[in-house]
């Protein structure tokens, strides 16, 4: 048997989906999809899905395991939640999406040059810093993400929007050094270390 | 009627100099009008918002909203938790459901917010502020303090997604909501009848990462309130707000369009309407001016 | 109504559709005596607003001359319409019902001549026709409508519309002070066979059934083939009148969805693949049909009937539920946009027209009901021991299609059958 | 018929009659050339006082016919209903006025059309007599159902419950049917979410305990004749000794049986042990009783793929066409017998449509996929043994590829094959006064027609009627469950209870000498002139419900309780000596003849029209109420089926001088319309040999149409006879006037 048959007929069991059950957000949710495709359908982004939700959903059925953590499809979801809202079958497809992109980043499958992969853990950053959004901070650190020159290049091309923003009193230069933030951020931070800790402890064994 | 306290949960964009600032400026005026008294969560924290999954994964995200929640019923037991940010909003209805829905995950979000002794029960109502001034006023007592009615201003309602899915507002549906429209109505301004982008997606947070496509989105909500005659936009969400307006140089420039929309909030709307000043309506935070509104504020 | 005899030897049948008219005849050429009500001023049904039956394209009305010709020469069958349960206490076997009867303001004297409809001149939506067509305010309910008798509207009455009606009439058919009236019968067994209503198209808002002229509902769409319905029986869409000929069909139309109705409601998608039939028989191969379904649930020995639809090259199949419709503005077409599921292949497609397959409700909600019935989570009656001798017939009892509604209907009526031969000791 | 013919016509005024007609000529044409006894005329004659006044005359004046002459005799049938007189009906409204225009050019004829409306009712009550209904027949509350399945047991209970005998007919040594080697059925009640007991258990102790019901085991019928009311029935033993038993009526529950899926080595089966079919798994499961399934092999099964559809929903040769309705649910209970004995193993179904509908179907579905099964959009082409275990090829057809999973046993659901019984169109019959037994025949009935009941399609014993699902060809026989369609065991009970339903209406029916649907309550029923008879067969070969037998000198014996009054028997006879009492080759052929033929040179066309009563006649009214117009030299009528139609009338009609005559029935063909079965069908055969007829007279054949209509045909059915008149006055009028 060729490596090729061995691997197509190993995929069709269903680790996969036990694996995305036990570990993903709400991936308990993926086996009650009947394949209506109204969630593919409803996505703002939806053109720009190599494989939209209800085709994730058989993959993972289908044990496509790397095809579907390394893919760049559930980084395309802008939470609009349409496809929560029309699902008849009650999937909440946004969290599995995020779920699914989460786990894939934790098991270093994403891929890394994703935008809105880089976008979303900077935006975590920023927030676990100081338990507030510095959006200024945030911005540059954006800007800068794809690298120094492309990130120069990016903070040009924006510059008029922030100058605007600064005008309008939306953005603050000051925000740079310091800006708002809890009082208790100790208490904040071991929250959400233990959180971290709880979740660790579930993740199964999976990461191979 | 008598004066109506909320817990509230401003969210990072409404602080100072942050991008919603000039919404919280006209919540403020909105409420002074309506006697609404505002308390703000003590201490409150980031949402982490709809983009947050990537780093926070379930349980820390969801701790986030669970320490605002704790922090709410410590300080403003028996009120209602009222955010005016869509994503503040869902994320921490979100979490008052999921936690009430799963016992494990309420054990896990106690054991989690333990360790920074705070304990949460999920037991007050999350509502959005449009939620508040429907339910708890309605378009007549809304329209009661109307001072300055926005005649002649003809208005798209940009309802966006968060505010409207997955809960939206009661008695609207997902892909029709009216309450911008009455509101707008209530105010003495025009709506446009089936403006059909009105609970389109702007990109959200993708905005940033992917600004192509989401200006491509942006372009169709702007077209099509041109197309039903708008002379400016309402939404009640930061995000919408701050994409719809901030991007319409970079859509100009890349779609050859001469787009120059005013986008304002509900209540900055309200607060011209009630006889705010300009000023006080937050309309010198807009980047593109809302001349119209600024007119009837300075009469 | 004084005239009612009951007897705890009689059957009461709740609904005057053909499950109803099918329970009640059994029952009554068994020799038993039977009540039929009806809640409208005719019997017949959401089957007498069908064009054709699936599979064999037959028309209701066929059956519907039969049945009511059964009516006609059975004197076991007492058929009271415009009448309601009011209230039902009781066991099997002994049941106190009240009836009530709501003022037709035409008597028996009326011969159907049409003098009144033609002398009044408010107009109302039909209901026969779904509210495509208008009516008169006096008026009979439809051409097969049986008792053929006409009936008056009550908003016209204290207006000189009712006036005219009563002036016109000969034969002093019209009787403008008719009251509503209650009766009270004593019956051993209740065969309540409500029967259904198409669900809510208002409430399925991506499909802007409530915003777009062109996205009609698939009971609509039987209406448009009626010669004598709302467009002679032309298959025109609403906003401009033109040919529809390129037809969508959109399956699970408030079925087997959690924001609507959670079950299947079975006949839809035999339903749909009837419709496309009627675009070949207006527009041969002019016509087009599209069928956009999450399964194609054509059951049992009429699969065939699906198969041969999918041989007709101008019927598409497409694995998908219709995300959203819009409208086109300049054309007025509405535009479907989704995924083909089967290979993922995005479309936006325009048609001329679309039919939406919606489900199938309950008629009567689950707390509606004058006495404590088992209802499942769907709506429809379980058959339980605890219901005594009250059996739903036909699609109270569940989703059902003509066939198996009649099959249901017989099988309730010697349900009914046996408690009241039981009361006449007959079983010994 | 000793007593006195004594005929009341009564002329209707009303609904504009008064004002269009000249009602006292219509009432001097009633007793001058119709003779009618009494006639009066009434403004207003379905009022009381017009109904009172007639039943003043039934009651003192001895009138014994009435004709009533006003609106068609679908309208006011409440108000001209009378009991103990025969009745007809001279259609003035719906078929004169209505349809004709309000103008002074218009009225001589329209005068003319009612006059022989009126002449007709009038002559037509002369040739008709009240029925009395057949004196011979028998009271039998004893109900015979063949096969012990769920089915049938069903059926016997419900039967019994309603106080009727019961005798249940087993081939097998035990009740119980498919359904007793099933671990669980599919839910029959909400939550619809786990698989549920069989019930078999409950309904054979019920059985059992129940004094109505007995049961005969290893036995099957190698004789069944007689009709309802009276079947007589030869029950036999394995060991060959047979009782014979009376019966008012039979339900038939012979079930099905699976597919064989050894036609379909594609799927390995026979070639592996661990390929089970649907039945093969549920018996599997039953035997273990709750313990894990294992292989044939004896190891723990770990994955089970169902494969959907096989053989079946498939126009390959030897598969079958259908789909079966049950076995996607099914999967899902059998998925769930190894899901809920343990999560881990892998069950997959793969489907093309996964059909689980109504109020629980969905629900099951529901419920399978949270316990975890899962189901692929695919269609399997192979199954082929792999290294110890099984690997099914397949098209992932939402993944749009070619793959395969590897599995330790597969399920396939195969179809079920009805066991009807023998295809009687394709046995050779019996020769008259002889009998075989046939040891395929479920029935073994002695009936001219054949030994089982007919198939409707792909082998099962269904009605052809949407809206009369028990419209059986074999009055007083009733199929029910898988023999009649493939069907679940929740369809099959609602089905068996429907059937145990009509059945005993067909005992009661027979009692009273009364019709079965759709002419029931009719107690009218064939009588036939034996001296007059040339053994032809056709009335035998012809009649659509078997009802008539042939003796051993090949003279037809009629069976009344069997008939359904549709008179097929006399549209058949060549020599005219079948007749009913109120419906006869004189009662139609008089009325025709009565009708006044102008001078050929009066340039008014006379043309019969012919309609089946259920389709055509009601069309012909509904033109009325839309007052579509047609010509007013038709003569319309209404008759039980285009079948009964005899040519006799054909010819009369073109010798007494009428220019055209046209029948209207209804659609023929496969997907016939008729509820006498061929009725429509023989008629246009019959009518293609009316040629000869108008050519030995030479007269063109366009004279004669025969049409298909439907009741909803409303612009189309008075477009016929316009068409006809049109063609009359292309071609010229017949010659044949007196």
């Amino acid at each position: 048997m060729s490596n090729m048959n061995q691997a197509m007929v190993e995929k069709y069991r269903n680790d996969f989906l036990k694996e995305v059950k036990a570990n993903v957000e709400e991936g308990d949710w993926v086996q009650m999809c009947m394949q209506c495709g109204v969630c593919s359908g409803s996505c703002p982004f939806g053109p720009y899905w190599d494989h939209p939700p209800q085709e994730l959903f058989m993959m993972i059925r289908a044990g496509k395991r790397e095809e579907v953590l390394s893919s760049n499809s559930m980084w395309m979801c802008t939470s609009c939640y349409n496809c929560i809202a029309r699902c008849p079958r009650e999937l909440p497809i946004t969290h599995i999406m995020h779920g699914l992109a989460h786990y894939a980043d934790r098991l270093g499958l994403a891929p890394k040059e994703q935008p809105t992969r880089k976008f979303a853990n900077r935006f975590w950053d920023n927030l676990v810093k100081k338990g507030r959004v510095n959006e200024l901070k945030l911005g540059v650190s954006l800007y800068f993400m794809n690298g120094f020159i492309e990130g120069i290049k990016t903070a040009m091309a924006a510059a008029p929007l922030g100058m605007g923003m600064m005008k309008a009193k939306r953005l603050s230069p000051m925000e740079y050094f310091g800006g708002h933030g809890v009082k208790d951020s100790k208490g904040l931070d071991a929250i959400l270390k233990k959180a971290r800790q709880i979740e660790d402890e579930k993740i199964a064994k999976y990461n191979s | 009627m008598s004066k109506k306290e909320y817990s509230f949960y401003p969210g990072c964009s409404s602080q100072k100099a942050a991008s919603a600032s000039n919404y919280q400026t006209s919540v403020n005026s909105m409420c002074d009008v309506l006697d609404i008294q505002l308390n703000e969560i003590p201490d409150w924290n980031c949402c982490s918002a709809s983009i947050g999954y990537a780093g926070g994964g379930e349980l820390p995200r969801l701790a986030l909203s669970a320490r605002n929640m704790a922090l709410s019923e410590q300080a403003h037991a028996g009120q209602d938790i009222v955010a005016t940010c869509a994503a503040c909003w869902l994320a921490t209805r979100e979490t008052k459901e999921r936690l009430l829905h799963d016992e494990a995950l309420m054990k896990e979000t106690n054991e989690a917010l333990a360790a920074g002794g705070l304990k949460v029960e999920a037991n007050q109502d999350i509502r959005h502020m449009v939620e508040v001034l429907i339910e708890d006023f309605g378009y007549d007592e809304l329209g009661k303090h109307v001072q300055k009615p926005l005649e002649g201003i003809k208005i798209a309602g940009y309802v966006g997604c968060q505010t409207n899915r997955p809960f939206g507002i009661a008695g609207e549906s997902f892909e029709n909501p009216k309450y911008l429209d009455k509101l707008v109505e209530t105010l003495g301004a025009e709506p446009v009848e089936n403006y059909d982008k009105k609970v389109s997606c702007c990109g959200g947070a993708l905005a940033f990462s992917e600004p192509e496509k989401s200006q491509a989105l942006i372009k169709d909500i702007i077209e099509s309130a041109y197309d039903g005659g708008a002379e400016m936009i309402v939404t009640p969400c930061p995000v919408c707000q701050l994409n719809v307006e901030a991007y319409q140089d970079n859509i100009n420039a890349k779609y050859k369009t001469k787009f120059s929309m005013p986008v304002v909030y509900y209540s900055q709307l309200m607060s011209v309407a009630y006889g705010k000043s300009g000023k006080e309506a937050g309309l010198d935070g807009q980047l593109i001016a809302a001349k119209k509104l600024e007119d009837i504020a300075g009469k | 109504m004084a005239d009612i005899i009951a007897t705890n030897e009689t059957i009461l049948v709740v609904g005057g559709g053909i499950s109803g008219m099918t329970a009640a005849l059994e029952a009554a050429e068994c020799g038993k005596q039977v009540i039929l009500i009806e809640k409208g001023p005719s019997v017949g049904g959401r089957v007498s607003q069908l064009y054709k039956y699936f599979p064999k394209l037959c028309h209701p009305t066929c059956g519907q001359e039969i049945n009511q010709r059964r009516i006609k020469a059975n004197k076991n069958v007492r058929l009271l319409t415009m009448t309601e349960v009011a209230e039902v206490s009781g066991e099997a076997g002994n049941y106190s019902v009240t009836l009530k009867t709501a003022p037709r303001y035409v008597t028996e004297n009326c011969t159907a001549c049409g003098d009144c409809g033609e002398a009044v001149e408010a107009e109302f939506d039909s209901e026969h026709n779904y509210g495509l067509g208008k009516r008169k305010g006096a008026y009979l309910p439809h051409q097969m409508a049986y008792p053929q008798r006409y009936v008056l509207d009550p908003s016209i009455i204290g207006t000189p519309d009712a006036t005219k009606a009563k002036e016109a009439c000969k034969y002093d058919a019209i009787d403008l002070d008719m009251q509503e009236e209650t009766t009270s019968i004593t019956v051993g067994a209740i065969i309540w066979a409500t029967g259904w209503r198409p669900y809510d198209a208002n409430k399925i808002q991506p499909y802007g059934y409530d915003r777009f002229a062109n996205v009609i509902t698939s009971v609509e769409f039987e209406r448009l083939m009626d010669p004598h319905g709302p467009t002679g029986g032309k298959l025109l869409r609403p906003s401009d009148g033109k040919e529809a000929k390129d037809i969508a069909f959109i399956q699970c139309a408030g079925s087997r969805d959690r924001n609507y109705l959670k079950h299947c409601s079975r006949i839809c998608c035999m339903a749909s693949l009837k419709q496309t039939t009627y675009v070949r028989e207006k527009y041969a191969d002019d016509g087009k049909a599209t069928i956009y379904y999450i399964d194609i649930r054509a059951i049992d020995r009429i699969d065939d009937f699906y198969q041969n639809v999918k041989a007709d090259e101008n019927v598409s199949f497409i694995k998908s539920k219709v995300a959203k419709i819009e409208e086109d503005k300049a054309s007025g077409n509405p535009v479907l946009h989704g995924v083909n599921t089967e290979g993922y292949e995005r479309y936006a497609n325009p048609h001329d027209l679309v039919v939406l397959a919606v489900g199938m409700e309950p008629s009567v909600a689950s707390e509606d009901f004058p006495i404590k019935v088992t209802v499942n989570d769907n709506g429809f009656i379980e058959q339980d021991e605890a219901n005594g001798a009250i059996f739903a017939a036909g699609c109270a009892s569940d989703a059902l299609d003509v066939n198996r509604a009649v099959q249901s209907a017989t099988a309730s009526a010697l349900r009914a059958i046996q408690v009241v031969n039981k009361v006449a000791g007959m079983e010994g | 018929m000793a007593e006195d013919i004594k005929i009341g016509a009564y002329i209707c005024q009303g609904c504009g009659i008064g004002e269009r007609v000249d009602t006292a000529q219509l009432a001097q044409v009633a007793q001058r050339d119709a003779k009618a006894n009494i006639v009066k005329e009434h403004p207003f004659l379905c009022n009381a006082e017009g109904v009172k006044m007639i039943q003043d005359d039934i009651d003192n004046e001895g009138v014994n016919r009435v004709a009533i002459c006003a609106c068609s005799r679908r309208a006011k049938t409440d108000a001209f209903s009378f009991d103990n007189v025969a009745i007809t009906r001279a259609n003035l409204r719906e078929g004169v006025i209505w349809i004709r225009p309000d103008t002074d050019e218009a009225r001589e004829t329209t005068q003319e059309m009612a006059e022989d409306y009126v002449r007709m009712a009038v002559t037509e009550t002369k040739y008709m007599s009240l029925p009395t209904g057949d004196e011979e027949t028998k009271y039998t509350p004893n109900l015979l159902v063949v096969g012990g399945g769920v089915s049938g047991m069903t059926a016997a209970i419900e039967a019994a419950k309603a106080g009727y005998s019961v005798a249940i007919i087993e081939k097998t040594g035990a009740l119980g049917g498919a359904a007793a080697n099933s671990w669980k059925r599919i839910p029959q009640r909400g939550p619809y979410a786990d698989p549920e007991d069989t019930g078999v258990d409950a309904l054979i102790s019920e059985i059992e305990a129940n004094d109505k019901i007995t049961v005969h085991l290893n036995s099957t019928i190698t004789k069944t004749s007689g009709a309802p009311g009276r079947f007589s029935v030869d029950i036999t033993t394995e060991s060959g000794s047979t009782v014979t038993e009376n019966f008012g009526a039979i339900v038939q529950a012979s079930g099905y049986k699976e597919y064989d899926a050894s036609q379909l080595p594609e799927f390995g089966y026979g070639k592996s042990a661990n390929v089970v079919t649907q039945a093969e798994l549920d018996a599997m499961a039953k035997e273990a009783n709750g313990a894990p399934l294992k292989t044939k092999d004896g190891k723990d099964v770990t994955s089970v793929a169902f494969i959907q559809c096989v053989g079946q929903r498939s126009d390959k040769e030897g598969h079958l066409p259908y789909c079966s309705g049950h076995c996607c649910s099914t999967s899902i209970k059998q998925a769930m017998y190894f899901k809920d004995a343990n999560p881990d193993i892998d069950t997959n179904v793969i489907y093309t449509d996964l059909r689980t509908p109504g109020a629980g179907g969905e629900d099951f579905y529901r419920s399978g996929q949270r316990k975890g099964i899962t189901f692929t959009k695919g269609e399997v082409s192979e199954v082929v043994e792999s290294g110890g275990s099984l690997e099914v090829k397949f098209r992932d057809l939402i993944l749009a590829e070619d793959t395969s999973e590897k599995v330790d046993l597969v399920v396939l659901a195969t179809g079920q094959v009805a066991n009807a019984g023998v295809n009687i169109e394709e046995v050779d019959q019996d020769e008259p006064g002889q009998f075989t037994v046939n040891v395929d025949s479920i029935l073994n009935m002695d009936y001219r027609q054949g030994k089982d009941l007919p198939q409707l399609k792909y082998g099962f014993s269904d009605s052809h009627f949407i809206c009369f699902p028990y419209e059986t060809r074999r009055t007083g026989i009733y199929a029910t469950g898988p023999v009649r369609r493939p069907m679940d065991m929740q369809q099959a009970i609602e089905d068996a209870t429907g059937a145990a339903m009509k059945a005993i209406q067909a005992i009661e029916n027979a009692a009273k000498g009364r019709a079965a649907h759709p002419r029931s309550g009719d107690l009218s029923f064939p009588h036939f002139r034996r001296e007059g008879c040339t053994q032809c067969k056709r009335c035998t070969v012809e009649c659509p419900f078997g009802a008539i037998d042939e003796d051993e000198q090949r003279f037809p014996v009629f069976n009344e309780e069997r008939c359904r009054r549709c008179g097929t028997c006399m549209g058949a006879c060549p020599v005219r000596v079948i007749s009913f009492e109120n419906y006869s080759v004189d009662s139609v052929g008089q009325q025709l003849k009565i009708v006044d033929i102008p001078d050929e040179f009066d340039e008014k066309p006379r043309i019969l029209a012919l309609a089946c009563e259920n389709d055509a006649y009601p069309a012909l009214d509904m033109a009325a109420m839309n007052k579509v117009e047609y010509s007013a030299f038709v003569r319309v009528i209404p008759v039980r089926c285009l079948g009964s139609v005899n040519l006799i009338w054909i010819t009369d009609a073109l010798n007494s001088g009428y220019d055209g005559v046209v029948l209207m029935g209804c659609q023929k063909g496969e997907n016939y319309q008729c509820h006498f079965v061929k009725g429509s069908e023989i008629a246009h055969i019959r009518m293609s040999k009316v040629d000869d007829t108008l050519q030995s007279l030479s007269l063109e054949p366009e004279r004669v149409s025969v049409h298909e209509v439907a009741i909803t045909d409303i612009e189309r059915a008075p477009g016929i006879i316009n068409e006809m008149a049109e063609t009359i006055e292309k071609i010229g009028m017949s010659p044949f006037k007196f």
